[in-house]
């Protein structure tokens, strides 16, 4: 049994995938803005899961497998760039780069 | 539900064959000795380009002969169909034309960024063939992530690694809301499948989830378009690319994120007019949107890079002209300028990439008076950046005239006017950089030519100092790279001539909704 | 709704809290570790024992620790950032007031449908093996796809840091 | 290929070769050489002209020569070239007058170091605007329109090291980018409507159209014009274009450019008189024009720009005609303008030279007694302008101002027969400022070091007038005498009888005669009078005496300061663009040779670090634009649809 109904999880969702978009804008270090962008997935995750549960479709459990790959994945990359900027800087900030723009 | 048959996997052949390339630049890397690997990496994964370009081909000669062309495989999850093939095709080509630029790069270790651009590659296509959400996620991924990492690849350069974490920060977090908007049209109608959306999207009820989801992919494919305002992260990225994977994303990203958008429109905009047109709007407006940002961002940009990567926001605005009614034969107008634009762009970058290669940055006050020290290579900027301001005989004026013509059938009455003054606004930033290339300089500094005598009359220009064992590879290099600026120009030209040759085979090949 | 729900919702909410407001890095690993636990209870209270086994080994073991790992590279000192000046004017109350309108928003689209109670399950449903046939069945297409993206990771990572000696 | 095709073709592809070849050799050749190359490819475009005029007198002169070039695969659209009497009329005059100032330049720019470069321009030109008057459809003509204004930027910027010419071109690019806009929207207009953008196939079908659309497109095609010819409210290009060489503003800014809007206006009559709106706008527009350019022209004392707002003045005329449906009598006007401005502009050309570049007509005199030739032929230029009899000017503008009068506009009349005299009060005061009184004694110590240094490069000229410049003075001297001649009223009636097939093709209704009978006597002896007293009275303030101020302080300050447009459109239209762009990507152009440009950018600055802010180069600030844009599209989806 799922334990709450299905709008519940759907909210729950909703509310960790705002939190984790609040999150990139206004926590300034880059390690924090990508654990936040990792909340992001996770809700997406968490409604493709109860989604499934909901319907009795094996899609969504697919879908969050494979969001859960692709995570890693896009993890290893946006470590090795954080890596590749902050390495030697004195307490990363994110505000900090910005060379680029106009 | 069945196991994939063999039938599925013979239709796979073009994209396996780029897979492959992608594997087999890494195996050969690591097999052939260290010093002589750099051209056996090259000649891999431009014969991977090239073997997958001859499979699309034929597909694509099969498609025109038989009307009964089976497009979908994988139980749809791949619709490996007319769109797909001339796709595939146009990126292929952008692919090629990057590796061959490519060439000039002086880093010993190309493997990876060989590798990754075949992948990348791979993405787009996929992305464009996505018969299923999840295949639209990880093909965008496959190409997003490639594509952060070739950004950075200079990575010696303080800006380059810059423009890749802006990048790929806001690339997760763009795709971290495609991805919750596809969870919510999971949610409605449960499966991962377009054919299930669409099907849920003619069913009559849709609801307010089906619309946010629907926002919120909306907004997910604009941000890979670099459509206004979700565009800010383009400049950036394209100014810290190297030109060569500034080209391969203008054109690649742009063409395989607009394929699958028109796709995922053709699915989920309800069959309803009134909520057609309530669907359409935002698309229009953000079409419209980047007209003007990417024309107005151009107007005082000194860094040619960014200039085109404004111009590409602006051109992407332009490619939804004509298909505001959705109707098909507005897909065929649109692809053809998306050709014009591979042309456009390639030649444009192309040419930043030469005049980089010949020691001249992408300044544009840097550029004043090349015309008297590359000629040709001016020439080539004066005819790519005339296409880009939609002026005849290029294929830049034929495009604008049929997105015009498209428009007028598809109604879209104020984004044309919007498109007019776009395109009047940027013709002043494109020929501004015309007139520095061919205003005669203070004689450059950095040059060496300027302190050789008089007695031998106009010789060309000397070559930037190289090592002497570059020298071979040099050579390659210029060939390679005035391989892709003259076919580019040729295409531009030919295309703009003669529309019809592309043109009628393009609307015969599109499939109709 | 069951104790174990409730202690999850609470621990996934918690974390999330946690990312958004812990000043020092390696609380903001152990938070999002709460979190990504948390989910977990969750997928298996949904019935996808499956899922649940991935989120805590793949993510809040593999994942997190590179995270750790990361952060011991950066040295990133104890001094959090957050009492140093922001170069960004107004950034956080413009940003919290966003994410308020987006939950609003959000929610205005949850309840404004309405949703039917769920559908029974058949048994077997979010097993592995269950899972097994979804994936080689249906998508084994987007499999081959997520493989080549793992391969791709790898030589990115390598572009960028490896092979060709440090970045600097 | 009829031999009509090569003859049609011939007329801009030969100018656009010489470009080329010019272009290639610049270095290379030398420079009597790349004149040679220059003066011939008009030269042979001219030649091409008068034999299609011969090919189009055998056909009748009632037919059109016509050669199908290019169809870019949409219905309606493509590209041609038409030789009927309107296209034939203004090549001729194009490419003839543009060989005589092609062979004057060749003199007049012996000493610049980028003769080459000057010459492929010109040539370049004269491709764009034969291309224009001779498309057949509106494609074809806006190819030409735009390729006009870019060789236009070029020329005014040619001395591009000079601040003030570089800005004068973004000036004339920016106005010239509105007017191609509106021509644009006008021809999607049309497109949609008709189906056709050929004006074989519009053109016929114009009384057809609703109203609204005949208005919308009437008034759009009038914007396109009115940018091209300089006319109220889009003029403020012209009198800065004169930072361009003498040549080019008497070939661009007198000849020929500046007249495309009365073609434009011309060529689509059908529509204009269709559309409800479309003949008053126009005649409004021309009339405001006239009497504006003529009022201006009264308070400025560079000599160049006296002659830009007599331009303008002098196009207003001819856009009146056209709105009142007096064609052939515009077209004339066209013609003998063409001739005479030319003639005073190469006149003050050689006036610029002999003062060793000054321009200020109260910094000369006494020229009359220097040198008799720039005297007789400015002289005979002048009374042209004026339209003293027998010369062209008298004619031509007669015929305007008579068909005013016939046709019962008597406020027009009014209005433009005041213009006259206001005419000839600043052409006779420019006159006698130069040529009467003493020379003014040049002060060293007054000019800056570039002036001295444009004087230095001046200073070989002084001697006397070269034959190669002397030739075509005396050429356009004569033409601006027999010009006129014909149309003389109860003698000759060349172009009513040339235009009348072309006219009458779309049931053009000959214009009524509302007015009194006797309106040609009438509008001559007016005419006569107003001019008579207007010269007569600039002679009296300016003729013995060095009076320049004469015009009254503040209204001559105001007419220098162009009557405060300069400023309202600024503060309209180009800060708000800055702005604007300072929000897309950021403010400073450090790269255009371009001191006035800075100094506005830096006025901007301040705003538009401010919206700077907005972006910055903060990732965190670009993720908060992405997601603001996220929660509006949210919002937008959840409210409305």
């Amino acid at each position: 049994m799922p334990g709450m109904p299905f709008s519940g999880y759907v909210l729950l969702s909703a509310v960790l995938f705002v939190a984790g978009l609040v999150g990139v804008l206004v926590r300034r270090s880059p390690l924090a803005a990508l654990m936040s962008i990792e909340l992001m997935w996770g809700a997406a995750t968490l409604l493709f899961v109860a989604a499934s549960r909901h319907l009795a479709a094996m899609g969504g459990h697919v879908f969050a497998f494979l969001i859960v790959v692709v995570g890693a994945a896009e993890a290893a990359i946006g470590l090795a760039l954080i890596v590749l900027i902050f390495r030697g800087r004195d307490g990363a900030d994110v505000d900090e780069v910005r060379s680029l723009r106009g | 539900m069945a196991l994939p048959g063999i039938s599925d996997l013979a239709t796979l052949a073009p994209w396996a064959a780029l897979a492959a390339g992608a594997l087999l630049v890494i195996v050969v890397d690591l097999i052939v000795p260290e010093r002589h690997a750099r051209p056996w990496v090259f000649a891999t994964a431009a014969a991977g380009v090239l073997l997958s370009g001859w499979y699309a081909a034929r597909r694509l000669g099969e498609a025109g002969a038989s009307a009964a062309f089976a497009g979908p495989a994988f139980g749809g999850a791949f619709l490996a169909d007319r769109l797909s093939l001339v796709l595939t095709v146009l990126v292929l080509a952008a692919a090629l034309f990057s590796v061959l630029l490519a060439a000039m790069d002086k880093t010993r270790d190309m493997s990876g960024y060989l590798a990754l651009l075949l992948l990348s590659a791979l993405g787009m296509t996929a992305v464009a063939g996505a018969g299923d959400m999840t295949v639209v996620f990880v093909g965008l991924e496959l190409l997003s992530l490639g594509l952060y990492v070739l950004v950075a690849f200079r990575r010696e350069d303080e800006t380059a690694r810059e423009g890749a974490f802006k990048y790929f920060l806001l690339g997760s977090l763009a795709a971290g809301i495609l991805l919750y908007g596809f969870a919510l049209l999971y949610t409605v109608t449960g499966d991962t499948s377009l054919a299930a959306v669409a099907r849920y999207a003619r069913g009559g009820a849709v609801g307010p989830l089906f619309h946010a989801g629907f926002g919120l992919v909306l907004v997910g494919f604009a941000f890979k378009l670099a459509m206004a305002p979700f565009h800010p992260w383009a400049p950036d990225a394209y100014q810290a690319a190297p030109a060569p994977v500034a080209a391969f994303m203008a054109v690649g990203t742009k063409a395989a994120a607009f394929v699958a958008l028109v796709r995922f429109l053709w699915a989920a905009v309800p069959a309803d007019p009134g909520l057609a047109s309530a669907y359409m709007a935002p698309v229009a407006l953000l079409a419209g949107a980047s007209m003007l940002v990417g024309s107005l961002g151009a107007l005082f940009q000194t860094n040619v890079k960014r200039l085109l990567a404004y111009s590409g926001i602006a051109h992407a605005g332009y490619l939804f002209v004509p298909l505001m009614s959705l109707e098909p034969d507005g897909l065929g107008t649109a692809m053809f300028y998306l050709f014009a634009y591979f042309f456009m762009a390639v030649g444009a970058f192309g040419a930043v990439a030469a005049a980089e290669g010949r020691g001249e940055p992408a300044q544009l006050e840097r550029w004043q008076g090349l015309y008297q020290r590359h000629p040709w290579l001016a020439a080539a900027v004066a005819l790519f950046f005339l296409g880009l301001a939609g002026m005849p005989p290029t294929a830049g004026f034929t495009g604008k005239l049929l997105l015009i013509g498209g428009g007028l059938r598809a109604g879209a009455g104020w984004l044309l006017a919007a498109m007019v003054a776009s395109t009047g606004i940027s013709a002043y930033v494109y020929l501004r950089v015309i007139s520095t290339v061919y205003r005669s300089g203070q004689e450059p500094a950095h040059s060496p030519g300027a302190l050789a005598p008089m007695a031998g009359g106009e010789g060309p220009p000397a070559a930037p100092a190289v090592d002497d064992e570059n020298e071979w590879e040099t050579a390659w290099a210029r060939v390679g790279t005035g391989a892709v600026l003259l076919l580019a120009a040729a295409g531009l030209v030919v295309l703009g001539l003669f529309p019809n040759a592309l043109l009628d085979g393009l609307t015969a090949l599109l499939p109709l909704r | 709704m069951s104790w174990v729900v409730a202690a999850a919702t609470v621990m996934t909410l918690a974390g999330a809290a946690g990312v958004l407001r812990a000043r020092i890095p390696v609380h903001a690993v152990l938070a999002l570790v709460l979190n990504l636990v948390g989910l977990a209870a969750l997928f298996i209270a949904l019935d996808a024992e499956f899922m649940g086994l991935i989120q805590v080994i793949v993510y809040a073991g593999a994942v997190m620790v590179l995270f750790l790992f990361v952060i011991s590279l950066l040295s990133a000192r104890n001094t959090p950032l957050e009492r140093r000046p922001s170069l960004l004017a107004g950034q956080e109350p413009l940003g919290v007031a966003v994410g308020a309108l987006l939950v609003a928003a959000l929610a205005g689209a949850i309840f404004g449908q309405p949703l039917p109670e769920p559908a029974s399950i058949y048994p077997g449903f979010g097993t592995v093996k269950a899972f097994g046939a979804a994936l080689f069945y249906e998508h084994v297409f987007v499999l081959q796809l997520a493989a080549l993206l793992l391969f791709l990771a790898a030589v990115g990572v390598v572009v960028l840091l490896g092979r060709r000696g440090p970045g600097r | 290929m009829e031999i009509t095709f090569w003859l049609l073709v011939g007329i801009p592809v030969l100018p656009l070769l010489g470009a080329a070849a010019t272009a290639a050799l610049r270095r290379r050749a030398s420079r009597g050489m790349l004149a040679a190359i220059a003066c011939s490819a008009v030269a042979l475009a001219f030649a091409c002209t008068v034999a299609a005029l011969i090919r189009f007198g055998q056909a009748g002169g009632e037919g059109v020569l016509h050669a199908p070039l290019w169809s870019w695969g949409v219905a309606g659209v493509g590209l041609g070239l038409i030789g009927d009497s309107i296209s034939i009329w203004f090549s001729l005059v194009v490419t003839g007058v543009g060989l005589l100032i092609h062979i004057y330049a060749a003199g007049y720019m012996a000493d610049d170091p980028d003769y080459g470069r000057f010459f492929a321009k010109l040539n370049y030109f004269i491709f764009a605007m034969s291309l224009l008057v001779l498309a057949d459809g509106f494609v074809g003509m806006l190819m030409g329109w735009a390729n006009v204004g870019l060789a236009s930027y070029l020329l005014i910027g040619f001395w591009n090291r000079r601040p003030a010419a570089a800005a004068a071109a973004k000036k004339a690019f920016w106005v010239n980018t509105v007017g191609e806009v509106g021509l644009i929207l006008a021809m999607l207009i049309l497109l949609t409507s008709s189906g056709s953008l050929r004006f074989a196939d519009v053109l016929p079908q114009a009384g057809l159209l609703p109203p609204e659309v005949l208005n919308a497109a009437a008034l759009l095609l009038l914007v396109g014009a009115v940018a091209k010819s300089a006319q109220l409210p889009l003029f403020v290009w012209l009198p800065d274009a004169m930072q361009g060489p003498t040549p080019v503003s008497a070939l661009i800014h007198a000849a020929t450019m500046v007249t495309a809007g009365v073609y434009l206006v011309v060529r689509a009559f059908p529509l204009f008189e269709a559309a409800p709106w479309g003949m008053p706008a126009v005649a409004l527009v021309g009339v405001a024009s006239a009497v504006f350019g003529a009022v201006a022209a009264m308070g400025q004392n560079d000599i160049k720009r006296i002659l830009a707002y007599s331009t303008m003045s002098q196009v207003g005329y001819m856009m009146l005609a056209a709105g009142v449906g007096a064609y052939a009598a515009a077209l004339f006007h066209f013609m003998t303008h063409a001739f005479f401005k030319a003639l005073l502009f190469l006149g003050a050309g050689l006036v610029i030279h002999h003062f060793h570049g000054e321009q200020d007509v109260r910094r000369m005199g006494g020229l009359g007694r220097e040198s008799p030739f720039v005297y007789w032929t400015f002289l005979i230029g002048t009374l042209a302008l004026v339209g003293a009899p027998p010369l062209a000017g008298f004619f031509s503008k007669d015929e305007i101002v008579v068909e005013l009068l016939a046709g019962g506009h008597t406020a027009l009349w009014v209005l433009a027969v005041a213009a006259a005299g206001l005419t000839a009060f600043y052409m006779l005061r420019l006159f006698c400022l130069v040529f009467a009184g003493n020379p003014y004694r040049v002060d060293a110590s007054d000019r800056g070091p570039a002036e001295a240094a444009a004087a230095a490069e001046h200073d070989a000229h002084s001697a006397g007038v070269p034959a190669v410049q002397a030739v075509p003075v005396l050429l356009l001297t004569i033409l601006s005498i027999a010009g006129g001649w014909l149309w003389v009223p109860g003698l000759t009636h060349v172009p009513e009888a040339f235009f009348e097939p072309a006219l009458a093709r779309y049931g053009s209704p000959a214009p009524v005669h509302a007015g009194p009978v006797q309106a040609k006597e009438w509008t001559m002896g007016a005419l006569l009078l107003v001019s008579a007293a207007g010269a007569a009275w600039a002679v009296k303030l300016f003729g013995k005496s060095r009076r320049a101020d004469a015009t009254g302080g503040a209204f001559a300050r105001a007419a220098e300061a162009g009557f405060g447009f300069d400023a309202a459109y600024r503060a309209a239209f180009v800060e708000p663009l800055r702005a604007l762009a300072g929000y897309a990507g950021r403010v400073m152009d450090p790269q255009v040779v371009d001191g006035a440009v800075n100094g506005i950018a830096r006025l901007a600055g301040t705003a538009a670090l401010a919206l700077g802010r907005l972006h910055g180069g903060f990732v965190r600030r670009y993720a908060l634009v992405l997601v603001t844009g996220v929660t509006a599209v949210l919002i937008y989806f959840l409210m409305a649809v």
